[in-house]
């Protein structure tokens, strides 16, 4: 008996390795060291939201606002957790139509989910877990763009339904069997169905909403230097779990991610020192960071550490154009740089993905190596993503404003939405 | 009986202070305030956005005392916030017509 | 091949489950998937502690009581560790006679451990980590009912004492072999152990104490929202984590505390919208995340995603009314809600935990599939811990009076416990 | 039996190292179980710099400086992942001269790593990253000494320079095939390459900037306590990380560590309760939190719970001592005790490594064992790395010296670093 | 017409407001203030370094009244604020010439 | 010389400096102070329990002026802070007895 045990031990072992790598495999198995990876990952990507993007944000809006800052995060949590049980997984990642535009009912309310059920060599469980917090975050992101004036209200009902009309369609297309993955359009970790997908859709409200009657100053750069660290610390999550694995693709996602972030962090550094008030400022080290976080993630997967570098010294420069002159030359009010940062640089992402994506890291070769097709593949999916979006985001919100005023009053905006959404004040 | 308001540079505060202990002030309020006068404020930027911070810290001391102090207090203030460079604040002097300690409800100069 | 593939799989099954029940199975092997996955675990638990629940309690109280706040947890960080490591782990873990009350001596001050023990599929030095930071939140839960007034000295010898007295035998007759354990009671992640432990500790001791001279306001409701964040995002070490192992039941596991969190959050907030000021707060979402997360816990190894929807939706208006009704109305100062939301979110859980538990999932039906006997087991899991925690908390801390008063002055307490105490204050 | 035990144990590394590369190819096999505690090992230890250590620091300082201290551990991340790109990994880890100095240039700039790359059982990707956060938090605790008047343009060019010329040799003599490792010299998380190197460093630093003009309390001890609870957390992936492996020996460190650092918590405390103004002071919990953990790093992974219990009583007094009286007796002003606390608990701590290292744990045995000669060997390491560093430090500064000037300006000081060197103000 | 500026002890400051309440005072400006007088501030200890917290935290309310209304409000002020300890703290009156209800223009007593 | 105090609403602070600035006050000293009067406070509720906020946020402005600008400091402060809201604040009148620069020793009204 001990001996048919140990023979099992083996046979164990010997699994592992043939089931993956073997031609006519079974179904995989699950894979412990994967799994815990996997695990710890959906704890990273949420401890990013909350409190990670929370305070990001909470830090950079007026001491009357950030109760009110803090809670959207906080609610979308909630809410998109729902909506994500209900049916926002399944339209996501259930396949439907191949190469179509949203998937199937089938795990409509999690129906039928077993610990048994395995995603690649994890269970499903956990696959719906991490997937999760990748729509909450996106949700999450563009409320930056409406902060100190939108409705709490109105809010609430359009993070509803975007997170199902707008979220699940965008990454089916990309992630499900859908159009753009069929396609082949790269997109390791959410530059499009995240970032360009919120950023456009920030724009849309923002420009919807009009500008804030005032602007302060950020009354919290110490929130803000928390919020940007929990960002940094948990995008390893975010990027090295789209490995969905504990492997060589996770070590050099996690690798180009930390490169880029921080070329970019200093890129941002030294144009604030050598232009403008010739100071190198805490939000300004923040806010390239989380631009390197944003451009190298759709190429995480597929680009080594020269094309990281190059990602994040170009992330710092675009997104410090886009946030700190563009904006300000065309004058919109998109108060916490949701498009200058996510969208352009998820947009900057998904092209130079295009261009340094290497063949031997992640199965796709880019520009660099004479793929030059691919960076057109990737102007479809950036296109399309803002497209889709932008116009839903927009639809969407005239929606909700049939039914409820999508922005605070005069009074309520003086006052603070603190105290005028939830009644609760910071001393 | 008098009241001295000063407004002072905050790194100065402490100065003052002790320089009012040693002429037998015994009591003192202190308030954190802003201002500004010849000395002007900056202006911060933010992701390119400029705000223009008008108002520099500075710290309000209130100073109740007898007519009869009133010069040595001025005097001391002068002397232990001075830095020389603009900014260094303004002496305020109103005057009171009651002072009351509540503890023992003595009033006028024994109040202070 | 395909067929050979198919047997090992199964193999891989019976073998895991051979190796832990079988009699005559070898000692386990050490699973390095399982091992990073409790390693992580242990971290995020802690986390929980210190900053997360130190800060979630900080920022409720008032300013001038911050530090006395975030000093008590992490005192008791340090001190429950040594008694852990003293006796606690011994005491709770151990086996001791079957069915009984209190384990063996046997690993008093760690005799004898060495790096091959194995617990499980991990090392007994992790499971010993993982099992202190239960101990640590436990105990630090309990000061929510006596911020701003109790003695920092008698809590100090409270807490090393209840540490060993009463927080090891509790854990050790439902999660060692005694006699809760051998009963049946099923209780996953600690809501007898923890929540229900704590709870009925925080109200005796509110009691004893009595009333704060003057309620102030959440002070720092920025703090309260980065605590309750910790608390969620760490909770998925709690309850994903006590499956011990990086498999489909932690997978499970993380998924129902997702859910459930979310739902409670969800409907606090939505009660708190309805009702009375007609405002969502946050302290309110944050509180009914908390309400969730202890009443998912002793299920969340027991019941699928239906089962967890409703009991997230039980545990935020069940906790509302004990909360935000119930203590006004009868008029008992605790403080912070321990009562209300861990020992009635707790006892809560437990019995739910009775209906929903599905076989499929942890090995044990519920009352829906039939096994309404368990719910009279989780019941006789809740009674015993109230009565012999109850009992116990209110001997030990009349003892600890006999030596030292348990009450901060009048004087100390209208000054803040930070000066008086700590002799510090926040500027 | 236990020869067929140890056969199959055999037999499953063999497998290991067999299935992937095929061959009878001795190269090590990638281990998910590993690889997943290692990505998840280099979040923790990325976290204790930012936001831990920038918060610990953070707080301590005066609030005009807030936003200086946390810029300059927010800009040494993204700095010296830069230098560490470059080179610095090369230099400490490529293998040079058996015994050597430094390491060679084989790595520069990571030409030619690849996702197959292993290092042990782990991608070379994750090791990269590992190691990283090591060398970031290393130049990171060196700022402790300097803050509120070092220039931030000094600051930025010193680090440049010190994390290659200083950090890289040193982690290359004790990590590397460098000459202290080959002498026998025992440092297993970093006490000798992390702590007494930056510990020197900032002594030296703050001799040559000189004093602040003025001293204020600490501003904000929730922001330490904070910060003090991250590194306190984060640690679990600095000392059990530095298993490299999800096993019995980073289950040990663990435990060690968490046990070590209680001790030394509650010693701090102790003795403060006993003395000076009767109080048991936070920042003095924290503290001591820090001086266990730092004495504890290098014996982490060589001794067993009692060694470590020691450890941390004899870390909780003799930091307590070098803190909080002899910097005072002397009159240097460390401003947040890196000496004191970082290099004087390091090394104690790898004085004491010498004296309970357990050859059962870490295959050394220590003076207790019999071993004596190993407290030689471990003094040549401290002493070799105070002159090293101590040295290199000072002529680093003096060289940036001859190029910009390194302390900020009276006035500057005066009106904070936050605005005069940053723009910025925390209102 | 007075302004009375009284700097009591933070915790009983609600007491004063609504002890003014009752005899009809319907407006009042408040500040966090600190100060010291017979009773002083404390040291506090970080890591053995000494500092010394020469103030302590009181509040400041400032009350424009009627010179008729003054002695009801010195009165009212001096019970909802006296504990018999010291730190109670004191009471400054000083004259108004003129007040202003800024939303009407209203001025003088019809202003209070 | 006068003391003039205004307590204003928080947002109208900058109108109010932007205004004195044109009739030429180069000098003033800001704090943030909470009151009521007519406008009240609000209620807010945690847990359900009810904490009652008295006081609102309002800024304070202590400008000090010659007699002869009085009265177009006064029309400045009402213009520029009238909202025509309860709680648009009032203003103060006090007089000086005496204005010291500290940086210059300059008194009176080449002081202001
Ligand atoms: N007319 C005024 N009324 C009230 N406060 C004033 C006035 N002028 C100056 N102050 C206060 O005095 C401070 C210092 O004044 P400033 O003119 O900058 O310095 P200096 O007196 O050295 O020239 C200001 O910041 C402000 O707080
Ligand atoms: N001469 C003074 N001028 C201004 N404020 C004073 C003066 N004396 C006391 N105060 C204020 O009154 C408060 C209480 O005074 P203190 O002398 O401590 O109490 P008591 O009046 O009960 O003896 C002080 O903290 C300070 O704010
Ligand atoms: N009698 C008073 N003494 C001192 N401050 C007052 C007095 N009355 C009002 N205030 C201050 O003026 C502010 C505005 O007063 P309020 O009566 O609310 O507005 P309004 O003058 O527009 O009717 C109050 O919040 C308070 O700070």
């Amino acid at each position: 008996m001990k001996i048919f045990n140990r023979l099992l031990i083996l046979a164990v072992v010997l699994f592992q390795t043939t089931t993956v790598f073997a031609a006519d495999a079974p179904k995989p198995v699950l894979n412990p060291g994967d799994t815990a990876w996997m695990l710890t990952s959906t704890a990273l990507v949420l401890l990013m939201t909350i409190p990670g993007l929370a305070l990001f944000y909470g830090g950079l809006v007026g001491k009357k606002n950030l109760v009110s800052t803090l809670s959207q995060s906080f609610m979308i949590t909630a809410v998109v957790t729902i909506t994500w049980y209900v049916c926002g997984y399944s339209l996501a990642f259930m396949d439907g139509a191949k190469g179509g535009f949203i998937g199937s009912t089938s795990r409509v309310l999690l129906k039928g989910i077993g610990i048994g059920d395995l995603n690649t060599t994890i269970p499903e469980t956990v696959f719906f877990c991490y997937q999760l917090t990748f729509a909450i975050i996106t949700v999450a992101l563009i409320c930056g763009s409406i902060v100190e004036r939108i409705s709490f209200k109105a809010l609430f009902f359009f993070i509803t339904i975007w997170s199902i009309v707008v979220y699940a369609p965008v990454a089916h297309m990309v992630w499900g069997n859908g159009y753009l993955n069929t396609l082949g359009v790269l997109d390791y970790a959410g530059g499009t169905v995240v970032h360009i997908n919120s950023g456009i859709a920030a724009l849309v409200l923002c420009l919807v909403l009009g500008k804030r009657k005032a602007k302060v100053k950020p009354h919290n750069v110490g929130y803000t230097m928390i919020g940007a660290s929990l960002l940094w610390v948990g995008w390893f999550g975010f990027n090295a779990g789209s490995a969905v694995a504990a492997n060589g693709n996770a070590g050099m996602a996690m690798l180009v991610t930390q490169l880029a972030t921080a070329v970019a962090a200093a890129t941002w550094m030294i144009i604030e020192w050598l232009t403008g008030e010739n100071k190198p400022s805490l939000v300004g080290m923040c806010s390239g960071a989380v631009a390197g976080l944003v451009a190298i993630t759709p190429a995480s997967g597929f680009v080594g550490p020269s094309g990281a570098f190059f990602i994040g010294l170009a992330a710092g420069i675009v997104c410090y154009l886009t946030s700190a002159k563009l904006k300000n030359a065309i004058g919109y009010d998109d108060a916490l740089d949701v498009f200058g940062v996510h969208c352009c640089g998820g947009i900057l992402g998904a092209i130079l993905t295009g261009v340094f994506a290497v063949k031997a890291i992640g199965g796709t070769a880019g520009a660099l190596e004479g793929n030059v097709a691919q960076i057109k593949l990737q102007l479809i999916g950036v296109v399309l993503t803002l497209v889709y979006s932008g116009v839903m985001t927009y639809v969407v919100i005239k929606v909700v404003g049939l039914f409820t005023s999508i922005r605070a009053t005069d009074a309520e905006e003086r006052e603070g939405l603190d105290l005028a959404h939830h009644g609760e004040t910071i001393a | 009986m008098k009241l001295v308001t000063a407004v002072v540079k905050p790194e100065q505060a402490d100065n003052v202070k002790k320089a009012l202990n040693k002429i037998g002030i015994q009591g003192l309020t202190m308030s954190d305030v802003k201002g500004y006068g010849r000395q002007k404020g900056h202006t911060e930027f933010y992701r390119g956005s400029e705000y223009e911070v008008a108002f520099l810290p500075k710290t309000k001391l209130e100073i109740a005392t007898s007519s009869k102090k009133l010069k040595a207090v001025l005097e001391a203030i002068q002397k232990a916030a001075k830095t020389g460079n603009i900014g260094d604040g303004k002496i305020f002097v109103t005057s009171l017509t009651e002072v009351i300690r509540i503890r023992t409800g003595e009033k006028g100069e024994k109040a202070l």
